[in-house]
């Protein structure tokens, strides 16, 4: 079939992750989950940028293989980070990093 | 409904369920375990909407490298697992509300076709043809554009200059990982 | 000098100041693997980056001098009088940062000089950031300065405070990353293109869709976060308070500069023909800004705190200069910046000589009696908190009243008075510091002794507080170099008839 | 004289001495050894007199509108000039400020004993920024110099004031930026719409007034934010309450200052900027009727709370609320008589209640206390200092024949055809004040000489004479022959009424020219 | 001479001016000041009789001198600073410059050994100064400078032993009760200027004429406005509570000021615009009304007060009651007669109390005694050490009780009969007369109760001090003399018909109160069969109240204050003067100052404006950066749901 006729239930399919992403950043303590939904949230906004691609040409998959590579270098320094605070409070827990506040 | 759409769904279903149970595990290991699924739907649903040079990097580069990235950090920490504190539930509530706002928000994408995003972008009466607008390329063609070289030679050549600030990008990554894992500074 | 954009030569003499600047980083790179010892070390380090700074100026003022200017469409990075500008401006915001770290992170036993490429690769992701002439160069250069700052915020990591801002600033930016990303990717879709001219074209030919809005309402999403606009503001105190010193300063200038520049440059070329939808969003955004960030300012003690939400309240009034969308309005975005960046630079370079190793973050009350020991250094930072202040007199009276021209001379007029709400709210915090330095008794005299004020950021807040008192009286240059670099703005967009 | 001082271009370079003066002592005083600071500084104060003191005979009284004219432009492109001039509104208030100026410097000679060179440095730049504010023709200049003068003053009050300094420092320099910060918008937004029609950006007072009829449909929102920042400063009931504490912590310089030229910029500026560009709104019969009661309010509450106050220097505070009130009265009495007398009452309000700082202040460097009770009967002992101070307080309630009355007549009989009720009720304020300022005069100086602490005090000395008896001589001779300083002001207030004569609603009692 | 006539101001200034500079930098320079104080005076009457004469002889009766433009503000209101010499300001002339020099002569003598001699001498003058200012004022606020001068003055003399907390005190009563009525002139003046649009004397007698009808609004207001001004200056009720305090000063000044010069002011003041009063008869009524009931009232207190200078403070309030009568029934001739004739009387009572004062205060304080030198219940018998004095008080007695043939007499006479001549116009002048001849009895009473009480009986001073008590110095008596014999012959000067005169001073008076009397019917004549009977009454109320004074005084036995019972029933009232400053003070001076204290600073001043004003929007402020500092709990979570909140804000804008 013509994969173009799947633009609008991609669509909602990239919405619904990209929600699901904002929601697990919302409610989740956990710094890793955290940064886990954000990663959610820019894969959600990578299927918009392929079904996009379909119709406006390869420059949305080119867009797809830089946001990788932004994720992938977020991810290491992100993950550092996460070890950096580890190693000042034995936890990851976002409720108990809050010595900065008012 | 032909094959290829129930294909689609069955992975859109898959990786929204992935999604869902991914920020709903209290398990941080379970949740990127979760998550590494969603990404291999995608993949699929990549590969279905052309994209297969796209697809085999989400796979290879996504899947596998950063999220053992992070299943390795899970487990360098060794979390216990913290299950959910059910005296939270407003901030689930809260969450889950303002996240179904936006979901609201974004919804009335669904009703984008092809035809309507061609009638919008042209800004011509009535009824247009998709096909007039984004030029179509045959079958095979279409194909071939997730194909690497399809994908390599503009990002070599037009899109040089951003592929050579993703060299500094992934530079500023090495030097913070680095300087943050360091030991002693 | 017409330059072809789409030539890899052509890119290369474009996008010179970077280049150079990245090549500079890589040396001061090879001699930090090569040496990290010692304080000495350190110090070549920044002088061998701030020598890359200079070499960025210099390649950025011959562009300037060329007139270059695109081929035909601007490909990837504009070129053009307002990207050379904001060029010039975030270099030097980097040079003076530079130049008040030196000896701050000897003293702090900050002995990484990984500091000094990495604030370079910062700059060379602000650079791109403010010059973006497309979406893709756009996410890429903010994701570069992102980067660099999420590390060099959490640089002391010896400081728990220090790593927590560098967590919350991370994961709250890579949230809103997310949003500016979707948001590109809408708008990309609304359109098919990445490049700010087509887009702009595209969206001057259309009425606009519900696509291109939420497109363009998650790219304001996105930089509102960066500029740290409430309700994305909350981030900023607390990454301001726990960052390092030196580092804040960037932030509070360099990254709220870039990130306006930037934000300019796609509010008029990217959704110029959007500016009925776009300007309630800056309305409201402009007032709670405003007003909150006034407000919480009241009740600080700290004085990086303070200086947060100060710089939270100047993103307010910033915002008055973009609703405004005109030529005038343009120019105050960059007359108001430099002021800004000035003041801010030489506050924080006074508060960061005063902070003592290790010690906690600066307290108003530290500073009670200053004046009595170090008198020049209080009354430096008193004409920095008359500037912030804007009276009259001082660079940020002019940055002000610029600005509120530009939003009066479109017929906005409630703007401009709730922001003098919140410049009447603000003196309930800069005055204190005034009052406390000069008219307070010291209860911290020994304390006040010790302060040592090195030799080079002596150097760079004494010009910073003579060009914010110069500037203040004599600010015709300025006024017209910036008028004259957002009418080029103007015309570089302006071929494409989005105007 | 008008002809040496022409032949010398004195009308060339006049204001720009005036303003530059100052602020080239400024270094010179800085980096002085602490023991000359004084020395310059009153150097450079009696060279101000000399050269201010000329535009006595420079001023062409026949002529209206502004003399001594400077345009330059400044911010090119923005409308920005240094524009200076001096017309009838403003000549008295710069001869004033010019004159008081060797006088605060003297009066500082001994009270003054820490920090010397920072505090005639402050005088300095106080002096440059209260001339500006009165030869300023520019809006944009008269607004820099109308907030710049906030440091030095509250500089002067946080360091040499009294106990409670950062209070009172702190609270001026609030009151008065909130009440001008809305008066920056006013100003740009009235450049803006003159801009939209005319074409032309400027920041000149005659090219917005020439346009003043652009800016009637905002009339209502730009004069009260002018209006905000002037009736702070005036300081116009209920917005006083900075004054008595400013007063009455500030050292004498600061004090004097204060009551002599700051308090005249609100009143000034009402009758320079506030009324003459939007007339329609200003003179309506509702603005000028609250003005009007606000200002009678003022006038005679605050003679009521001044004869309660238990402190000299509030009380003084006080009573310069009140006759402020008469400025602004006879403002919005709106006919030439009252308008005239409205600038003597600045005038004469500037003498004696500048004089009556001086003698407070010296009273203070003798016992260190301002309050009332802890003096009495000092008129055995200082026999000279109590003479000019009942002398000073008749000139300060008004009594004919002294300065007060003449400015305080015009005002009322000026106003009363507008505003019958209201200047009758203003007048009984003649009692008030008579209550106030002999009640305290006798507890002070009068009655018996019960506290052992006062016997040592001395009578003036020839510096402190030196600082009272020309204020005592202005005082009579502005009383008895006023009629050089009513010629000076003539032509502006004639000008100014005629200016706003078609837009003046009718006074409630016919005009008194009928009967002619 | 009479365009030199500012000559007679300038000497007094001179001597003012001098006689300040002495006190600052001699003080003991006693000759000097006494030869510039008297001199000055003696050259500013020469200069008054000069002008007199030559008014005289002049065929205009008003001149004006322009000394220069005072204030020359616009066309319509332009004034001059220019003296009116007419037939009513050159008499006034002589009568200060000539009883002011007496005073002054005698001033010499009384003040001789005060330290503050110098200083008193340049206040003296400088009251004469003020008082020619008003009375020679072209216009009205001409003589508003004198006006608010002689009070100036008059609050420095009162004062003039300011140690005594209670004589600083009076001199601040006296000036806050006569700025109420500068309150009045002052309004008057507004009014006449909005109406009229000149404030020249002549100006408002032509215009008020020519655009006022008679018995309109206008005139009324501001005639009674101008009254309003005169009872505070003149002593009548409600303000007259100030002159009996203001005997603390120096007793020549009480009868300078106090009796002789500035309280005849509001009576100058009321004949100088009797244009305008006599166009609103209301007024005229008021003014009438007025007169008579201080004349009363005040003479009923006069009759049990024991401090002589207080009796002669409450008669002088009762004359001047008389005067106001005199010219609220347009008879101002006779008003001025009776002023000038009670300067003459008066002024000698007064320096005769101050003689015997003098004395007693020597003599007590020889005797180291503390009784009080003013109480008449400490003298008695004083005839004997004191001759002359008691001759010439007693001359002056019967004059203020109204005995023919002296000044007294004739003045009060035809004040009294003027008003009973109203009487058929309107009944309540009537009242008015009846009043008159009640306190005439009662002034009589009084005053040979005083000449008992000081002259008669024994001494009660105590043995110690009677051997010091003797009569004062030549310089002192001479005065006294003087005035004895204008006292006597002082109602030469406008004796009426039925005496063989020829009325002088109502003829000389004439122009002045020209256009006035144009604007009232003439004075009904009463039949001269009536005019003997009123005389006979006037002069058996005379006589009785004398007899009755001296008999019941010197039958009472008198003992000393210290020894004083209770005053009892009407006397209580009387002695404490109807409780009336006691009123005063509840109901206006304490409501006053509770509401200044209380009220307006404490809580509209410090509560409300800058508490819940300037303090209650700082704290607003503040309050609200405190919660805005409170959504920063350091929570990443939370910040995340205000950027989310804020994204679905924008985003719901933009989609609406």
């Amino acid at each position: 079939m013509d994969t173009r006729l799947l633009l609008g239930p991609t669509l909602v399919v990239s919405a619904i992750l990209f929600v699901l992403g904002v929601a697990g950043v919302l409610v989740r303590r956990n710094a890793i989950v955290v940064f886990m939904c954000v990663e959610l949230m820019l894969n959600a906004v990578n299927l918009t940028f392929i079904a996009f691609a379909q119709l406006h040409g390869v420059s949305g998959q080119i867009m797809v293989f830089f946001v990788m590579t932004v994720a992938a270098a977020e991810a290491a320094v992100g993950l550092a980070i996460i070890l950096a605070i580890f190693r000042h409070t034995q936890s990851v827990d976002l409720a108990h990093i809050n010595l900065l506040k008012g | 409904m032909n094959v290829t759409a129930v294909v689609f769904y069955v992975f859109a279903a898959w990786a929204v369920a992935s999604a869902l149970l991914c920020i709903t595990r209290s398990n941080a290991l379970t949740s990127a375990l979760w998550l590494v699924s969603t990404m291999f739907a995608l993949a699929a649903i990549f590969v279905i909407l052309n994209a297969q040079f796209i697809a085999a990097i989400q796979v290879l580069v996504y899947a596998g490298a950063v999220m053992v990235l992070f299943l390795f950090v899970i487990m360098l920490l060794n979390l216990e697992v913290v299950p959910h504190d059910w005296k939270r539930w407003p901030v689930w509530m809260l969450g889950l509300g303002l996240a179904a706002v936006l979901g609201a928000t974004l919804l009335p994408l669904r009703n984008y076709t092809s035809d309507r995003l061609a009638r919008e972008i042209s800004n011509l009466p009535g009824a247009v043809n998709s096909n007039l607008v984004f030029p179509r390329e045959d079958s095979a063609l279409a194909v071939a554009q997730g194909a690497v070289g399809h994908i390599a030679q503009p990002l070599f050549q037009a899109y040089l200059i951003p592929f050579e600030i993703t060299s500094v990008l992934l530079l500023v990554a090495v030097i913070g990982a680095v300087v943050l894992a360091k030991r002693k500074l | 000098m017409g330059i072809d954009l789409s030539s890899p030569g052509g890119a290369t003499l474009a996008l010179l100041p970077e280049i150079l600047l990245t090549f500079w980083a890589l040396v001061v790179l090879l001699f930090v693997a090569w040496r990290h010892r010692d304080g000495y070390d350190m110090r070549t380090a920044g002088a061998l980056s701030l020598l890359g700074y200079i070499s960025a100026v210099a390649a950025t003022g011959w562009l300037a001098w060329r007139g270059a200017h695109a081929d035909g469409l601007s490909f990837m990075i504009a070129l053009d009088g307002f990207r050379f500008a904001s060029d010039a401006l975030l270099l030097w915001i980097a040079g003076a940062v530079t130049i008040l770290s030196v000896r701050w992170l000897i003293r702090q036993g900050i002995l990484a000089p990984e500091y000094y490429p990495l604030l370079m690769l910062a700059t060379v992701g602000m650079m791109l950031l403010a010059g973006a002439a497309d979406l893709i160069t756009l996410f890429l250069g903010l994701e570069v300065m992102s980067i660099s700052v999420y590390i060099l915020a959490g640089f002391d990591r010896t400081r728990r405070a220090s790593a927590e801002a560098a967590l919350k600033y991370f994961l709250i930016g890579a949230f809103a990353s997310g949003f500016l990303l979707y948001g590109i990717a809408l708008t990309y879709g609304a359109t098919g293109q990445f490049n700010f001219g087509l887009i702009g074209a595209q969206f001057a030919a259309t009425p606009p869709t519900l696509m291109a809005k939420l497109g363009m309402g998650m790219i304001l999403i996105g930089f509102a976060f960066k500029v740290a606009a409430v309700p994305f503001h909350a981030w900023a105190p607390d990454v301001y308070e726990g960052a390092p010193t030196p580092i804040t300063a960037f932030m509070a200038s360099g990254i709220k500069a870039a990130a306006f520049l930037a934000l300019a440059r796609v509010l008029s070329e990217v959704f110029p023909a959007m500016v009925e939808l776009w300007r309630p969003v800056v309305f409201g955004l402009a007032v709670v800004t405003i007003l909150i960030g006034n407000l919480s300012a009241l009740s600080q003690t700290s004085m990086k705190r303070m200086l947060a939400y100060s710089a939270i309240a100047h993103a307010g009034y910033l915002f008055l200069a973009l609703w405004a969308h005109s030529d005038e309005g343009t120019a105050a975005v960059l007359v108001y910046l430099l002021a800004y960046s000035i003041t801010t630079i030489a506050a924080f370079g006074i508060l960061a000589s005063i902070e003592r190793a290790g010690a906690r973050t600066v307290l108003l009350t530290d500073l009670e009696g200053l004046f009595a020991v170090r008198p020049f250094a209080s009354m430096g930072l008193s004409v920095c908190m008359l500037s912030l202040l804007g009276f009259p007199g001082t660079f940020g009276f002019i940055g002000k009243w610029f600005l509120l021209s530009a939003a009066l001379h479109q017929g906005q007029t409630v703007l401009p008075v709730i922001a003098m709400v919140g410049s009447a709210i603000s003196i309930g915090y800069y005055l204190p510091v005034v009052l406390a330095m000069t008219l307070k008794p010291t209860r911290t005299r020994q304390a006040h002794q010790t302060i040592r004020f090195p030799r080079p950021a002596r150097i760079a807040v004494a010009i910073c507080i003579f060009a914010i008192l110069l500037l203040g009286v004599w600010p015709n240059t300025v006024l017209n170099f910036a008028t004259q670099k957002a009418v080029q703005l103007r015309q570089s967009a302006l071929p494409l008839g989005n105007r | 004289m008008a002809d040496f001082l022409s032949s010398i271009g004195y009308e060339h370079w006049v204001i720009h001495v005036l303003l530059g003066l100052p602020i080239l002592a400024i270094p010179a005083i800085l980096f002085s050894p602490v023991k000359s600071a004084r020395y310059i500084a009153f150097g450079v104060a009696l060279t101000e007199l000399v050269v201010g003191i000329g535009l006595w005979w420079a001023y062409d009284s026949s002529r209206s509108g502004m003399q001594f004219v400077t345009d330059i432009s400044w911010v090119q492109g923005f409308g920005i000039g240094y524009r200076v001039g001096i017309d009838g509104l403003s000549v008295l208030m710069v001869l004033l400020s010019v004159i008081m100026l060797p006088l605060v410097v003297w009066s500082s000679w001994r009270g003054i004993d820490q920090k010397q060179r920072g505090f005639y440095a402050l005088i300095m730049a106080l002096n440059t920024g209260m001339l500006g504010v009165f030869v300023a023709t520019d809006l944009f200049l008269f607004y820099m110099f109308w907030e710049m003068l906030l440091i030095p003053m509250y500089f002067m009050i946080g360091i040499w004031g009294s106990a409670n300094r950062l209070y009172a420092a702190t609270k001026f320099v609030i009151y008065t930026f909130v009440g001008s910060f809305m008066m920056l918008v006013a100003i740009i937004w009235m450049v803006a719409v003159v801009a939209k029609t005319t074409g032309v950006t400027s920041f000149a007072y005659s090219n917005l007034l020439d346009h003043a009829e652009l800016l009637r449909p905002w009339g209502a929102w730009l004069f009260t934010a002018f209006a905000l920042a002037f009736a702070v400063k005036v300081p116009l009931f209920p917005f006083h309450t900075w004054l008595p504490d400013a007063h009455t912590e500030a050292p004498t310089a600061g004090s004097v200052d204060l009551a002599v030229i700051l308090l005249k910029m609100g009143t000034y500026g009402f009758l320079r900027f506030a009324i003459p560009f939007f007339p329609m709104f200003a003179l309506s019969k509702t603005t000028g009727m609250v003005m009007a009661t606000l200002a009678v309010i003022g006038i005679i509450y605050a003679a009521l709370v001044a004869m309660v106050q238990p402190d000299l220097k509030r009380l003084i505070a006080y009573s310069s609320v009140s006759h402020l009130g008469f400025v602004m009265l006879g403002i919005w009495g709106s006919t030439v008589e009252s308008v005239q007398g409205a600038i003597m009452v600045m005038v004469s309000h500037g003498l004696s209640t500048g004089a009556l700082f001086f003698m407070i202040g010296m009273l203070y460097e003798r016992r260190h206390t301002r309050k009332i009770t802890d003096y009495g009967g000092l008129a055995r002992i200082t026999p000279m200092l109590a003479t000019a101070f009942v002398i000073t307080a008749f000139s300060s309630i008004g009594l004919p024949g002294l300065n007060g009355f003449v400015g305080e007549f015009l005002v009322l009989i000026g106003s009363f055809g507008r505003y019958p009720w209201l200047v009758g009720a203003a007048s009984t304020v003649v009692v008030f004040s008579a209550g106030y300022m002999l009640w305290s005069t006798q507890r002070v100086f009068f009655n018996r000489l019960t506290n052992p602490l006062n016997e040592g005090i001395g009578d003036l000395n020839l510096r402190e004479l030196a600082v009272i008896v020309p204020l005592i001589v202005a005082m009579i001779w502005v009383g008895l022959y006023p009629a050089p300083l009513l010629k000076r002001t003539s032509g502006a207030a004639h000008a100014y009424i005629e200016m706003i004569q078609p837009v003046l609603p009718k006074p409630a009692l016919a005009d008194p020219e009928v009967h002619r | 001479m009479i365009q030199l006539v500012w000559l007679a101001v300038l000497f007094p200034l001179l001597g003012a001016v001098i006689n300040a500079a002495l006190a600052f930098r001699r003080p003991m320079a006693k000759t000097a000041v006494s030869i510039v104080g008297v001199g000055v005076m003696a050259a500013a009457f020469a200069v008054a009789l000069a002008v007199f004469r030559e008014l005289q002889q002049s065929p205009v009766a008003s001149y004006s001198v322009v000394l220069w433009h005072w204030m020359p503000v616009t066309d319509r209101l332009s004034i001059d600073l220019a003296f009116q010499v007419d037939h009513l300001s050159s008499v006034m002339l002589l009568v200060i410059t000539g009883v002011g020099g007496l005073i002054h002569l005698f001033s010499v003598g009384y003040m001789r050994s005060d330290p503050g001699y110098a200083r008193y001498f340049a206040y003296l003058n400088l009251f004469i100064v003020f008082m020619l200012v008003l009375v020679l004022g072209a216009s009205l606020p001409v003589s508003f400078i004198g006006w608010e001068g002689v009070g100036l003055c008059s609050y420095l003399l009162i004062g003039f032993w300011y140690e005594v907390d209670a004589n600083s005190n009076a001199g601040k009563k006296a000036f806050l009760a006569n700025r109420i009525g500068d309150f009045g002139v002052l309004i008057a003046m507004f009014l006449i200027w909005w109406s009229l649009g000149t404030l020249d004397f002549t100006g408002i007698m032509m215009q008020g004429g020519a655009h006022w009808s008679r018995g309109s609004t206008m005139p009324l207001l501001v005639a009674l406005f101008l009254f309003l001004g005169c009872t505070g200056k003149s002593a009548q009720i409600p303000l007259y509570v100030w002159l009996p305090d203001a005997m603390a000063g120096p007793t020549p000044v009480s009868a300078l000021i106090h009796a002789a010069t500035m309280v005849t002011a509001g009576v100058f003041l009321v004949v100088r615009t009797a244009a305008v009063f006599t166009l609103a008869p209301v007024a005229l009524e008021v003014v009438a009304v007025v007169g008579a009931l201080t004349a009363f009232f005040a003479a009923t207190i006069g009759l049990r007060q024991y401090d002589i200078k207080k009796v002669l403070a409450y008669s002088t309030v009762s004359q001047l009651g008389y005067m106001f009568l005199g010219v609220g029934t347009t008879a101002f001739a006779s008003g001025i007669f009776h002023l000038i004739t009670h300067a003459f009387f008066k002024a000698l009572l007064f320096l005769g109390a101050g003689s015997v004062i003098h004395a007693m205060h020597h003599a007590l304080h020889h005797a180291h005694s503390h009784a009080d030198p003013q109480d008449m219940r400490n003298m008695g018998g004083l005839r004997r050490a004191m001759p002359w004095t008691f001759a010439l008080m007693g001359i002056a007695t019967l004059a203020i009780a109204g005995v023919p043939p002296f000044a007294g007499f004739f003045s009060k006479d035809e004040i009294l009969g003027a008003a009973f001549a109203r009487g058929s116009e309107h009944p309540i002048y009537y009242v008015c007369w009846a009043l008159g001849l009640a306190a005439a009895l009662m002034t009589a009473f009084y005053m040979s109760r005083l000449v008992a009480m000081t002259f008669f009986g024994k001494y009660r001073g105590g043995e110690k001090s009677a051997e010091h008590l003797h009569e004062a110095p030549w310089v002192m008596t001479g005065p006294l003399v003087i005035l004895a014999i204008l006292t006597i012959g002082g109602g030469l000067i406008n004796l009426p018909h039925f005496a063989g005169g020829s009325s002088w001073l109502e003829h000389w008076l004439a122009p002045v109160v020209q256009v006035a009397m144009m604007m009232v019917t003439p004075t009904p004549e009463i039949p001269s069969g009536m005019e003997t009977t009123l005389i006979a009454l006037a002069i058996v109320a005379a006589v009785t109240g004398l007899v009755g004074g001296y008999v019941l005084t010197t039958r009472s036995s008198i003992v000393t204050p210290e020894h004083a019972p209770e005053e009892r029933g009407i006397w209580s009232l009387l002695y404490h003067k109807y409780y009336v400053d006691e009123v005063y003070h509840r109901l206006i001076v304490d409501p006053t100052m509770w509401l200044s204290r209380r009220a307006l600073w404490q809580t509209v001043d410090a509560f409300l404006i800058d508490r819940i004003g300037v303090g209650g929007t700082a704290r607003l402020a503040e309050g609200l950066g405190w919660l805005g500092s409170r959504l920063q709990n350091g929570q990443v979570a939370f910040y995340v749901t205000m950027f989310a909140v804020g994204a679905v804000l924008i985003l719901r804008t933009l989609v609406r």
